[in-house]
């Protein structure tokens, strides 16, 4: 049985010319980039390649402007206890929204009980856009920092991150984006948009696992989080991974190379999924807006009177791999806060699935998908106790 | 992450449904926690003589409920209250530590009905 | 022209199994271990094998003490950072040394910065051991933390790290241990030793770069310092790097198996470097202890009247890859604090040189270093004005 | 990290040693900072007819020592004083940042030693 990997929001196979980078860079290139003999010059310049690589995909004005980490988690981690405590002299207030990625929610829970930091945590509308009036409104004289997603990986919303830079531009506050998931589908220009701080990921474009960066704008101050050696220009501690970092900056090219391509039959499959289940599936709300403000490979749903996991454990029987926002799949007892902040109830938010879609995705495995999924939520439906109580209520 | 056992249970439900005239019914849980179990017993001379569940849930909350009303079917009432969330649990090859809970809400489910049979809906 | 690399201190090529075993994972299991479906279950059971690897290195009882980190810089700050603020409301002393890696030392400062703890930095003698009755006498009620470096990097003293252990029992606080330099050499039992918290990174033992590891004793609490996801068992957010991870276990099986042998075979090719410098060269002064409380792969010499960077460069001339714990080659001002703490002067600790062996050095190598280094040496010597100054003096 | 022309300098430095009777001595830097430069010169008739230098340092240290000796040599003291450390760092096909402090002990051991050559000591 062939898998169907529908899950790439999550983790992306690696790119064959990827691990042909790392494979040449872990053979042959073991020297230490802060060493003065030549194998370790050797790997420092090719880091500072690819810093330049990186720098050309989000145009930032020196490679200088990047720094290497373990991954998004990192980044954003970095972003925003570095940027909150650099600034703890102006203020100890961020303003973030109700669905960042744990990476930065938690990151900002940290922060206030660890550090009296106070977070205002933004409401999006139901299709999970934030305001540039509620960020108005929010802003204090104490605020430091505004972090807010570039594109959310449960519900694949595109902030106006565009609006927000230009509204916060010469106000006092350093502006973070993580932009984990939207660094493969959406050209950016931090210098156009105004950002200060920007996380990403490589193993989200097929990239190696491990891998992360941090654009910090020239001047932007941030204390260290991991403290030690003086790599990276002595504001992330650590012997440097340049086998991992090579396999992000050739993840880095082919996304240059072949985003549009991608972008392109993404949104088609996209766009037939979520047709084709609003056609099949009755109560299925399709979460998140629709058309070009939604990322392209995205397609999520909650599926009335059922729970997550089931639908994943029948997907999965038949090769399919997906994911949910329901609580079960995570160990908690609340589902999705992503969910939640567009308006579900815990009930229907319990019962999401999440089909995110890659390069290598073809038009058959959706066309499988479709002919599939509506027996499997009826299958599940006919077994819950909350599908009869709404018919009968009908 | 489940045993086969579970995988079993959820794959091939025993006793899904619900029945006609039940003697009892026992319902634990509710949608916001992502859980509910119902079972609905049909109950003769102290024997629980047919058994039927509905579960919105995890594959652990199927597969214990499944369980369960396989492992009760033709037992007296007093041996269905002495099967025990570890029976459970250990008769479905373990259950991962994070989905323990789950393997309460069908005995959970059981006693509750049993209550209800009895007039001691406390 | 063939390099000799002497600098496996600092970071070491990659095992051709461990490649080998990076490049499978890379290939075949890309699904994300958090993840339900079977490629996510199958690299989640591939991560506990890991950690099973791993426990037995060391001796943990439990594969689930094991977490994976991005390094040992990472594992360092986990371990000192978040032991110490989750004995919070318990006191704000931490007792470490002052030849720690600034991995450690710089988490310290960090800490006493950013959460006003106070930080004993303890002395050590003119070989660099800690003594007992120094912990003993620093020891305070307020005292959460102590984090004692198992074995030096720079001068390679192994610590008493068992009798540390023995004497820390039962006192009511954490004993954190950096044994970044010594899994690869030293057979380490943390549950004999009496160790809660014990780093270790993977490329210091031919594994990949980008991966380490902390062990953390059953019941020893610990804020995380990684917000984001519930990886790791909530300790280490972040996508875990599979790849990477099993490039570890593997480095960590080459190690059960090989240990001794290296050992032996370092042991001896180190006496005879130091031996043989000592021979041909004066003035020339051995840092750390000799013999078995020694690293076996660690030579560290001050070369009075000279600057370290231009031995560097003048053995990079030669092919010859080595460290100094010079200010210069560092950037800073101040030369390496560990050959300070145990009693050089600034000038002398600037004129530094490490040779660290690792496994594929070879006897002819060792020669030729032998028969290149006297001249050198002289050569700068020749060019230094101390030099001449020492000189006219006698 | 050093340029071609750094590391010719490094290499087979210019003017290295000291002279017998020199007419000037210039020196700055101690071995704490790990870096000390002497500057030995022979002066006629305000020209700097002969230089060598002896340096405790970097391989920046050495070549910017090794080039300012050979920038200077034939010039008059005016002239020599002219040279700052942006033209030293400049022929030297540039120095990393973290290295700029020793291109300035040259040109500082040079000044140094025309002070006390025109008895200028303070
Ligand atoms: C939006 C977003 N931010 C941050 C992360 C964390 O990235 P990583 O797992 O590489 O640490 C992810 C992915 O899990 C993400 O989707
Ligand atoms: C003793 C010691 N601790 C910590 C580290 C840091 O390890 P890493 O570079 O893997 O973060 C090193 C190596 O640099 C080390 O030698």
């Amino acid at each position: 049985m062939n898998e169907i990997y529908l899950d790439h929001a999550a983790t992306t196979p690696m790119d064959v010319e990827v691990i042909n980078t790392v494979n040449k860079y872990m053979e042959d290139y073991y020297g230490n980039p802060s060493s003065i003999y030549k194998t370790g010059q050797i790997a420092n310049n090719k880091l500072n390649e690819a810093r330049k690589t990186i720098a050309e995909l989000i145009n930032a004005n020196d490679f200088r402007e990047i720094i290497f980490t373990s991954g998004g988690t990192e980044s954003d981690n970095l972003a925003i206890k570095g940027a909150a405590l650099a600034l703890k002299d102006q203020g100890n207030h961020i303003i973030t929204t109700k669905i960042e990625h744990h990476a930065v929610l938690h990151t900002c829970e940290y922060l206030e009980k660890h550090h009296d930091y106070e977070v205002t945590y933004l409401d999006v509308d139901e299709k999970g856009f934030v305001k540039i009036a509620d960020i108005k409104e929010a802003l204090r004289e104490d605020t430091v920092l505004v972090s807010i997603i570039t594109a959310n990986n449960e519900i694949g919303t595109i902030q106006p991150i565009k609006e927000i830079g230009t509204f916060l531009k010469n106000k006092d506050v350093y502006f973070h984006t993580d932009a984990v998931q939207a660094i493969g589908q959406i050209k950016l220009n931090v210098q156009e948009i105004n950002i200060d701080l920007l996380s990403a990921s490589a193993h989200k474009i097929h990239g190696p696992k491990g891998v992360g960066m941090l654009y910090i704008k020239k001047g932007t101050k941030l204390v260290p989080q991991l403290n030690g050696g003086a790599q990276e220009r002595n504001r992330r501690a650590g012997t440097e991974n340049l086998p991992g970092i090579m396999g992000f900056k050739k993840a880095v090219e082919l996304v240059m190379e072949n985003r549009q391509k991608y972008v392109e039959k993404n949104s088609y499959l996209r766009d037939k999924l979520i047709n084709g289940i609003e056609k099949s599936i009755d109560d299925a709300v399709l979460n998140g807006p629709r058309g070009s403000k939604r990322l392209s490979n995205n397609v999520n749903f909650c599926f009335k009177y059922i729970e997550g996991e089931s639908i994943l454990l029948n997907l999965d029987m038949l090769g399919i791999a997906a994911s949910s926002g329901s609580a079960c799949t995570s160990g908690s007892l609340d589902p999705s806060h992503v969910l939640l902040a567009i308006g579900h109830s815990k009930g229907t938010a319990h019962g999401s699935l999440r089909l995110s879609l890659g390069k290598d995705n073809t038009e058959q495995e959706i066309d499988f998908v479709l002919e599939k999924l509506p027996g499997i939520i009826q299958r599940i439906r006919d077994m819950s106790p909350l599908y009869i109580k709404e018919k009968e209520r009908s | 992450m489940y045993s086969e056992k579970v995988m079993d249970h959820f794959q091939n439900p025993r006793n899904v449904g619900d029945l006609e005239n039940p003697d009892t019914v026992g319902e634990v849980g509710n949608p916001s926690c992502g859980d509910i179990i119902q079972l609905f017993l049909k109950i003769d001379d102290e024997v629980i003589t047919d058994i039927k569940f509905k579960t919105f849930g995890c594959g652990a909350a199927v597969a214990t409920s499944s369980l369960t009303t396989e492992l009760v079917k033709g037992k007296t009432i007093e041996e269905a209250l002495r099967i025990s969330k570890k029976d459970i649990a250990e008769k479905l090859g373990g259950l991962p530590p994070n989905k323990m809970h789950c393997s309460n809400l069908a005995t959970d489910a059981l006693k509750d009905a049993i209550d209800n049979y009895r007039g001691e809906d406390e």
